[in-house]
């Protein structure tokens, strides 16, 4: 297969390409950014400006490869990750006056370093791969394994209901990004699919977390903690 | 020639019935003498039996039938016994009936019903005494099969007279595995036999009786039966001792005039014999506690199992 | 109409299958206890003796035939296959259950099984009994082990169902939970055995396991896994634990099928498998039932004699017997492997006979102790006394079975254990050294076993039946109905004629050890009335002429005593020594009558005793005796468990951050396992 | 064609009907008429692919073979029994107070809904719609998980959403893998690169590294839901916690639905390494939940939680089996989720008629079933039977063929499969006899509870363990082939 870049100028060539690196970098730094996160507010922030950076990379590959369906998972992308969630996560945090919430108890040095081993792991992993990849980005494959994981490892270590979701969704955004690099995005029923669901799991979230709240007068997971085998 | 056969296993039978009583009358005699007491007449089992059959049987109320047939069957299960066990010839037609082992069995079914009427009625000292017996019994009974075993090793058959035959006629050796079951044979019989110094026929005392506790509701003519049962018990065993141990002068040819005639004052003789050694080991050993009892049948029984170890370890002992 | 059918075999599975049809058509009217209880009983009783009649004509004419049934796994369908080994316990199958059917006919009136309450309605009780019939007669004609293992397990539920007839008394659901996870366990072992009798043919029938070629290892192996998982059926010692507690539990007619019938169907597997699966057994591999067999049954035997509720005696007894019959197995194996066929064929003369006769005997007692569990609510033998008076034809029936247990002559029970003694002085004949030597050591244990029998039968029958009864509730007890009658008349009737035919029992059973031992059971001397089995011997044994000149002595006795002096009585009451007062609490109760055994053989059980003080307000009297492997072994083991789980409930705690821990590892690990490979 | 649109449209027309209908006081019969229909519609889709072997319908987007042909009709199946059991338990709840009419039409409505999703990931021919379904089948149970708001339930909830979803996600990343091989093999045209068809006629093409990572996404994330050790965190609490019917069709259906998701991508993963990697993969996750869960089953108190676990120890053995690979072990293995999603729908039927005249889910106060309701006390004992694999039901028989198989292929395997299901049976038997058996304590029930689903069930595992009939036997022949490989 050749590089569907290749016919137009060098010059661009490479400033796509330093556009689309520094996207891929900047999703990384994001994901630890979110890692080391303690505010809840500030991790919406975060999230929103990791589906920012998503939607730009999409529709920067969708501008130079011309695929049309990129355009229209971009725009997705922009409407429900930069717009619609992070305006719902900012609604229910105001609803469930947890605005002010942090996680107490979060060694984040200890996170860093964690999350870097892990980080190198997903090189590592993506590294014999990466060269059968066809597309403008395919060195972006291992960061986007890189920022899953890092979303993984930060739903581990948090405590609070909400931040285990923002989690969640940042791990969805790696996904994303994954399949943006590894071969622009996927067939469109399934990318529609896969926004529904996402949508229909923020609703299905939200109402949780009031069932939560009305149960426990508290987003705190260790109020979750009571079953399981002990005596 | 049957007739003759016939005839000749009414004989032993009818000797069977006429010697027992003498032989407990002797072995009687034989302790009176060895404790310097003025001895009882020979014949005296005789008169007993007599006078208990002429007496009325008196039965307790809640006797069952069970308890009036115990007698009967007991001493039916003598005699048959007392057929089988080669005392006089040993080709009679019924010793083909039942084997050794067959005879232990007999006996266990004659103790079995003993114990069972004596627990009939339903009196303390009754089932006291079907206890003890059974207790007795279940120690001697492997014990006695053990010597059986030992005897049918060394003669490749567990039928009496074959096992006498060939004691008899092979050449004269000195056997350690016989002499071992010899030892062991001599204390099952005191046991089997309530003798000292298991049981002592002579006393009524609760804390020691056995055999005489299972008797106390018996009167009259079942009392009878159940004595003269017991009295041929001892005879049989005497005879089962005479087969393993000293069986020379069995009719084992051809069964004739002549063979019977030798045969009735050697068996005479032999009684006489055992009957005095008998009741010289009574007198010189003295009553045991009833639960020392099954440490003298376990010392009966190691001596049989010794015996076969024996034999197993030395093989048939070398005949010149 | 049906012995007119061709083909016996299919005979065979068409009764099997009547009896399901039967147990089925109880599920109509389950609660009317004339229709199911009394009137479809009588038809399993029929189909019993039917197939009895059946597998006896196939066993006399050598049948073999094999059939494949349309049912089971799409590759491997149900094989069946009737041979002289099937017959034969097909034989014990039916005509034993056809005396237990007759007796339940009567004895299903409710009581036992209704007192309670909404105990098992008849109708159900009907179905599981016959269910456990025919998948008993399944595992005699399985040919596969995917069939015979359905058989089996079937077995083992069906018998479940009905120990735990009384589930309310916690005691016994109990006993049925550790009965069905003995059984279970030891289906395990024999999967695991045919497993391994495959050999690498992958075929499970019977027909590709016997041509199959294992290396000696493998069939050791397959031999001790399938000693391991028919002893536990059987309750070889030390998998005896769970027969104690469940035999006792279920209705007494259940009882006398898991006695009778039941444990020969372990004793069949094992036979099938030693002798016909592993085609030539190695000698050593006799060893370990014989020993085994030897342990259990003098273990069994101590048992029962301190036993006081009448059913777990009667419970222990069997296990007695099963391990003279397991020790006969053995010894059988290695004269086999020792190149003895003719003595191999003895030995298991000697085992075969001694399953039929305890088939009948046990039966019988155990089905006497349900009539005497109905008249008087009592099994607790410290509470019972004297039934002869009140239950004379209950009592008549059980003497015989009980003598006929204790192993004297002229009955059956004896005739098996002189063979057995027979075949055990064979043993200083075998070429192997120190062997030899044991062996006839053995028969020290089986005589010491069969005289302990004695003893608990005369402690069984003589605190039953005789005596004064102990509680004067047991005034009012009653005799049973004639058809519990006629069951229990049926079987002692079986006792008797196997104790006074020998000979026709054992030409009957020769094709069965040609077949498995390639010698038939030689009559040496034949003559008709005179059992001599025993090669080379002038060796013999004639019930009938015993029984005949005994009756004739004891006849004659009588009529002299008549004629030349009276017959006169009087009655009196006991001689109380003058003591005055004579009470029935004078008697020996069941413990004291065990007191001797249980003195002797002390170290055999765990005694708690609590002995009054003289200062005691009200002394009391208490003992227990439990078993020590059960403190010893099995104790242990559900301690583990526990522990086990409750070490491994540490990974379930509850917390979310730790259950994704769990997948993050989990994922990075099988990744570096991708990125290794 | 016409009965596949049928069948995935009435669920559909149902969720929407039961959601927004006005019908309050049927809606448990309406829920079972749509149910009925759905099964009529699968069991017509069944007849024609028995008759003309396996199809592609709506563009390649759907594709029906032996292997999940049978499944449909098993999941369509299941749903009925499912719907006519829940008729009468759902009222008693509302009887008991436990839930709100509201509620009750939400529980509707998601159950239709959750019968679509499962309907619609068997039918897919597209990777990508398989997860789609899948993470919309674990969507419309988490609300159902919570239907009674407790804050056991919520927590049971929570966890089964995280835990899943964390999981699912996962999956999709092994999806963008599979379709990243794909592209490569099959050219750049979109849609179809994601189709299993297509992917199946390539594999031996697929590129193997990238294969390789895909699977172990793939395994970890569809693994999470068929609750594979140690990624069974989730399902012991959402079992119980949940309404009886939604723990059936969960620990029946969903489960199943999961396995045959792996299984799906076994194949093709197999076909491209060539090695024995997946295999092995599969073994020690089938072990480790076979062993893992026979233990804990000694620590439960809770009887759903007790069966929820035994599913997790039944799952991983079909998993060992399918990782035998193999004609037999993978005959089994199928045979194996066949009746145990019908043995143990049984037996939360059962369960849950028990728990209602208890009171409580506490094993310790359900006593003496038999006595006062013996239909429900012989369901349960006979249901407990069967699922621990004691003939003539059919777990035998696949039990059966697993372990023969298992001694021959992977002998190691044979102690800890045999101890493990030693301890189950101990565990489980005892607990479930002193429930049905005993002095009793339960109450009557409003409704008549209905236990035509139990014996039904009961019925069918009871004919295979006796007798598989021969086109379903050839059905599983077929799927072997299919998935089998060496």
């Amino acid at each position: 297969m050749t590089d569907p870049l290749l016919p137009s100028a060098a010059i661009h060539v490479a400033i796509d390409r330093q556009l689309l690196d520094a996207c891929a970098a900047l999703q990384l730094l994001i994901a630890f950014a979110m890692l080391a996160q303690r505010r809840i507010v500030s991790l919406v922030n975060l999230l929103a400006a990791q589906g920012a950076v998503l939607a730009a990379a999409t529709l920067l590959l969708a501008w130079r490869t011309g695929q049309g369906h990129l355009y229209v998972s971009g725009v997705l992308t922009l409407a429900l990750k930069v717009a619609f969630l992070p305006w719902l996560l900012h609604r229910l945090i105001d609803r469930l006056e947890v605005r002010f919430d942090a996680e107490p108890a979060l060694n984040v040095s200890g996170n860093l370093l964690a999350g870097l081993l892990v980080v190198v792991f997903a090189f590592g992993l993506a590294q014999p791969i990466t060269h059968l990849a066809s597309t403008a980005m395919r060195n972006a494959i291992g960061i986007a394994l890189g920022v899953v994981l890092l979303a993984f490892l930060m739903m581990i270590t948090r405590r609070k209901a909400i931040s285990q979701v923002i989690g969640f969704l940042s791990m969805e955004n790696g996904l994303f990004f994954g399949a943006m690099s590894a071969t622009y995005g996927m067939p469109m029923v399934v990318e529609l699919g896969v926004a529904l669901d996402v949508l229909v799991a923020m609703l299905v979230l939200g109402v949780f977390f009031f069932q939560i709240r009305e149960q426990f007068d508290s987003l705190d997971l260790h109020h979750l903690e009571s079953l399981g085998e002990r005596r | 020639m049957k007739t003759a056969a016939l005839a000749a296993q009414l004989l032993e039978i009818a000797v069977a019935l006429a010697a027992a009583p003498l032989f407990l009358g002797w072995l009687n005699q034989c302790r009176a003498w060895l404790s310097n007491r003025r001895a009882p007449s020979l014949l005296l089992p005789f008169r007993q039996l007599r006078k208990l059959f002429h007496k009325d049987a008196v039965l307790a109320r809640n006797a069952s039938p069970l308890f009036r047939a115990a007698p009967y069957v007991v001493f039916g299960t003598m005699v048959v016994a007392a057929g089988i066990i080669p005392s006089l010839s040993a080709r009679l037609p019924l010793v083909a009936a039942a084997d050794a082992v067959a005879l232990v069995g007999l006996f266990a079914t004659a103790r079995v019903f003993l114990s069972l009427a004596a627990m009939d009625v339903g009196t303390a000292f009754g089932t006291l005494g079907a206890r003890r017996e059974m207790m007795v019994g279940f120690l001697a009974e492997p014990a006695l099969l053990m010597v059986i075993f030992v005897a049918s090793l060394i003669s490749a058959t567990t039928a009496l007279p074959a096992i006498s035959e060939h004691l008899a006629t092979r050449t004269l050796t000195i056997d350690p595995a016989l002499a071992f079951t010899a030892v062991a044979f001599t204390l099952v019989l005191l046991a089997e036999n309530a003798r000292i110094p298991v049981d002592n026929p002579a006393t009524h005392l609760e804390l020691t009786m056995i055999h005489e506790a299972m008797l106390l509701e018996y009167s009259a003519r079942h009392l009878a039966l159940m004595e003269w049962a017991s009295q041929l018990r001892l005879f049989n065993y005497a005879c089962i001792g005479f087969a393993l141990f000293i069986p020379w002068g069995i009719a084992t040819r051809e069964i004739g005039p002549a063979g019977l005639a030798l045969a009735v004052p050697i068996l005479a003789l032999k009684l006489a014999a055992a009957g005095a050694g008998l009741a010289l080991i009574e007198t010189v050993s003295a009553k045991l506690r009833i639960l020392r009892a099954p440490e003298f049948l376990a010392t009966a029984f190691l001596f049989a199992v010794l015996g076969m170890l024996v034999r197993g370890l030395l093989g048939a002992p070398p005949s010149p | 109409m049906i012995s007119s059918v061709s083909s016996p075999l299919a005979a065979c599975l068409a009764l099997l299958a009547a009896w399901l049809a039967v147990g089925v058509a109880g599920l109509v009217r389950p609660r009317d206890v004339r229709y199911a209880g009394r009137a479809l009983f009588l038809v399993g009783a029929l189909i019993g003796a039917a197939l009895a009649v059946i597998a006896a004509r196939a066993l006399l004419a050598g049948t073999t035939e094999s059939l494949v049934l349309p049912v089971g796994l799409p590759d491997l369908p149900f094989h069946t296959r009737l041979d002289a080994l099937s017959s034969a316990f097909l034989v014990l199958l039916g005509a034993a259950s056809a005396g237990v059917s007759i007796f339940s006919a009567g004895y299903f009136r409710g009581g036992e099984t209704l007192a309670s309450g909404a105990g098992t309605a008849p109708g159900l009780l009907g179905l599981q009994y016959h269910v456990f019939l025919a998948s008993m007669g399944l595992v005699l004609l399985a040919d596969d082990a995917y069939a015979f293992m359905v058989a089996w397990e079937l077995m083992a539920l069906s018998s479940y169902f009905l120990v735990v007839t009384q589930h309310r008394i916690p005691e016994i659901r109990g006993a049925g939970f550790l009965y069905l996870l003995m059984a279970h366990v030891g289906a395990i072992s024999i999967l695991l055995a045919f497993g391994i009798l495959q050999g690498g043919s992958w075929q499970f029938t019977f027909d590709a396991m016997r041509t199959a070629h294992l290396s000696p290892a493998w069939a050791a192996a397959a031999f001790l896994l399938a000693l391991v998982g028919f002893g536990a059926k059987a309750g070889l010692v030390p998998f005896h634990v769970w027969l104690p507690e469940a035999h006792p539990a279920a209705p007494s007619p259940a009882s006398a099928l898991l006695s009778g019938v039941m444990l020969k169907t372990a004793v069949y597997g094992l036979l099938r498998v030693a002798f016909d699966l592993l085609k030539d057994p190695v000698w050593w591999w006799g060893l370990v039932p014989l020993a085994a067999g030897l342990l259990t049954a003098l273990y069994g035997a101590v048992f029962a004699a301190v036993q006081t509720d009448m059913k777990r005696l009667l419970a222990y007894s069997s296990i007695e017997n099963v391990g003279l019959i397991f020790a006969g197995i053995g010894l059988a194996i290695i004269f086999l492997g020792t190149g003895s066929p003719a003595l191999a064929a003895l030995a298991l003369g000697a085992t075969l006979y001694h399953c039929l006769n305890h088939a009948v005997m046990k039966s019988l007692l155990f089905l006497s102790t349900g009539s005497v569990l109905h008249a008087t609510g009592e099994r607790n033998l410290g509470r019972l006394g004297g039934l002869i008076h009140r239950m004379p034809s209950v009592a008549v029936l059980s003497l015989v079975g009980a003598l006929a247990l204790a192993g004297l002559p002229p009955l059956n029970g004896f005739v098996s254990e002189w063979l057995l003694l027979q075949s055990f002085l064979f043993g200083g004949r075998i070429p192997r050294p120190f062997v030899d030597l044991l062996i006839p050591m053995g028969a020290a244990v089986v005589a010491l076993a069969a005289a302990l029998a004695g003893y608990v039968m005369v402690k069984f029958y003589g605190v039953i039946f005789l005596g004064q009864p102990r509680e004067p509730s047991l005034a009012h007890a009653h005799d049973c109905g004639i058809l519990e009658r006629v069951g229990l008349g049926l079987l002692a009737l079986a006792c008797v004629l196997l104790g006074l035919a020998p000979v026709q029992v054992i030409a009957a059973l020769s094709p069965v050890t040609r077949l498995l031992a390639g010698s038939a059971l030689a009559q040496h001397g034949a003559t008709w009335w005179l059992l001599a089995p025993v090669p080379m011997r002038t060796v013999s044994y004639g019930p009938l002429a015993v029984l005949l000149v005994g009756g004739i002595v004891i006849a004659l006795t009588v009529l002299m005593v008549r004629l030349f002096y009276h017959g006169r009585v009087r009655r009196a009451r006991a001689w109380d020594c003058g003591f005055g007062a004579l009470t029935p609490r004078m008697q020996d109760t069941a413990e004291g009558f065990g007191q001797p055994i249980r003195n002797i053989f002390q170290s055999f059980f765990r005694i708690e005793r609590e002995l009054p003080t003289p200062t005691d307000r009200q002394p009391r009297y208490r003992i227990e005796i439990a078993d020590r492997l059960w403190r010893g072994l099995y104790e242990p083991l559900g301690r583990a468990v526990e522990w086990l789980a409750d070490a491994v409930a540490i990974v379930q705690r509850g917390r979310l951050s730790t259950y994704l821990l769990y997948s993050f590892v989990t994922l990075t690990l099988l990744l570096a396992l991708v990125l290794a490979a | 064609m016409i009965e596949l649109v049928l069948m995935l449209a009435t669920p559909a027309a149902g969720a929407t009907v039961l959601a927004f209908g006005r019908w309050r006081r049927h809606a448990p019969e309406l829920n079972a008429v749509f149910s009925f229909a759905t099964f009529l519609a699968a069991s017509a889709l069944t007849v024609r692919v028995i008759g003309q072997g396996p199809q592609l319908l709506i563009g390649e987007q759907f594709y029906i073979d032996p292997f999940n042909v049978f499944l449909v009709a098993l999941t369509a199946f299941v749903g009925l029994t499912t719907a006519l059991f829940s008729r009468p338990y759902m009222r008693i709840e509302i009887a008991h107070g436990r839930i709100t009419a509201a509620r009750l039409r939400l529980y509707h409505s998601m159950y239709q809904l959750f019968m679509l999703t499962m309907l619609a990931a068997l039918t897919t021919n597209n990777m990508g719609l398989l997860w789609v379904s899948l993470e919309a089948a674990t969507l419309s149970t988490v609300l159902l998980v919570t239907l009674y708001r407790t804050p056991r339930s919520l927590e049971a909830g929570w966890k089964y959403f995280i835990l899943c979803g964390v999981g699912i996600a996962q999956a999709l990343f092994g999806t963008i893998l599979l379709y990243f091989a794909a592209e490569r093999a099959l050219g750049a045209e979109g849609v179809t690169a994601l189709l299993w068809t297509h992917l199946d006629g390539v594999k031996s093409q697929l590129e193997p590294a990238v294969l390789a990572l895909a699977f172990v996404f793939l395994l970890v994330g569809y693994g999470t839901k068929a609750g594979l050790v140690p990624l069974h965190s989730w399902l012991a609490d959402a079992h119980a916690e949940g309404p009886t019917p939604i723990s059936a069709v969960l620990s029946g259906l969903l489960l199943n639905v999961a396995l045959y998701a792996i299984v799906r991508c076994k194949v093709l993963v197999e076909g491209s390494l060539h090695s024995a990697l997946p295999s092995r993969m599969l073994m020690g996750f089938g072990i480790a939940s076979v062993a893992l869960a026979s233990v804990l089953l000694w620590r439960q108190r809770d009887i759903k939680r007790l069966f929820a676990y035994s599913s997790i120890e039944h799952m991983g053995l079909a998993t060992f089996a399918f990782g035998m690979g193999g004609a037999v072990a993978t005959f089994a293995a199928l045979l194996h989720m066949t009746v145990h999603s019908l043995t143990k729908s049984a037996i939360f039927f059962a369960t849950g008629h028990a728990a209602q005249k208890a009171g409580s889910q506490r094993m310790e106060d359900i006593r003496g079933l038999v006595t006062l309701s013996p239909t429900v006390g012989w369901g349960l004992m006979l249901g407990t039977l069967a699922i621990l694999g004691l003939p003539p039901f059919g777990v035998f028989a696949s039990e059966f063929l697993i372990l023969t198989t298992a001694m021959r292929e992977q002998p190691w395997a044979i102690p800890i499969l045999l101890a493990a299901l030693g301890l189950a049976f101990a565990a489980i038997f005892g607990r479930v006899q002193s429930m049905v058996f005993g002095e009793t304590n339960m109450r009557r029930l409003p409704h008549a509870p209905a236990l035509l689903p139990v014996f039904a069930h009961l019925a069918l595992v009871l004919l295979l363990g006796l007798y598989v009939p021969p086109y379903l036997a050839g059905w599983y022949e077929a799927a072997a082939r299919l998935i089998g490989g060496h």
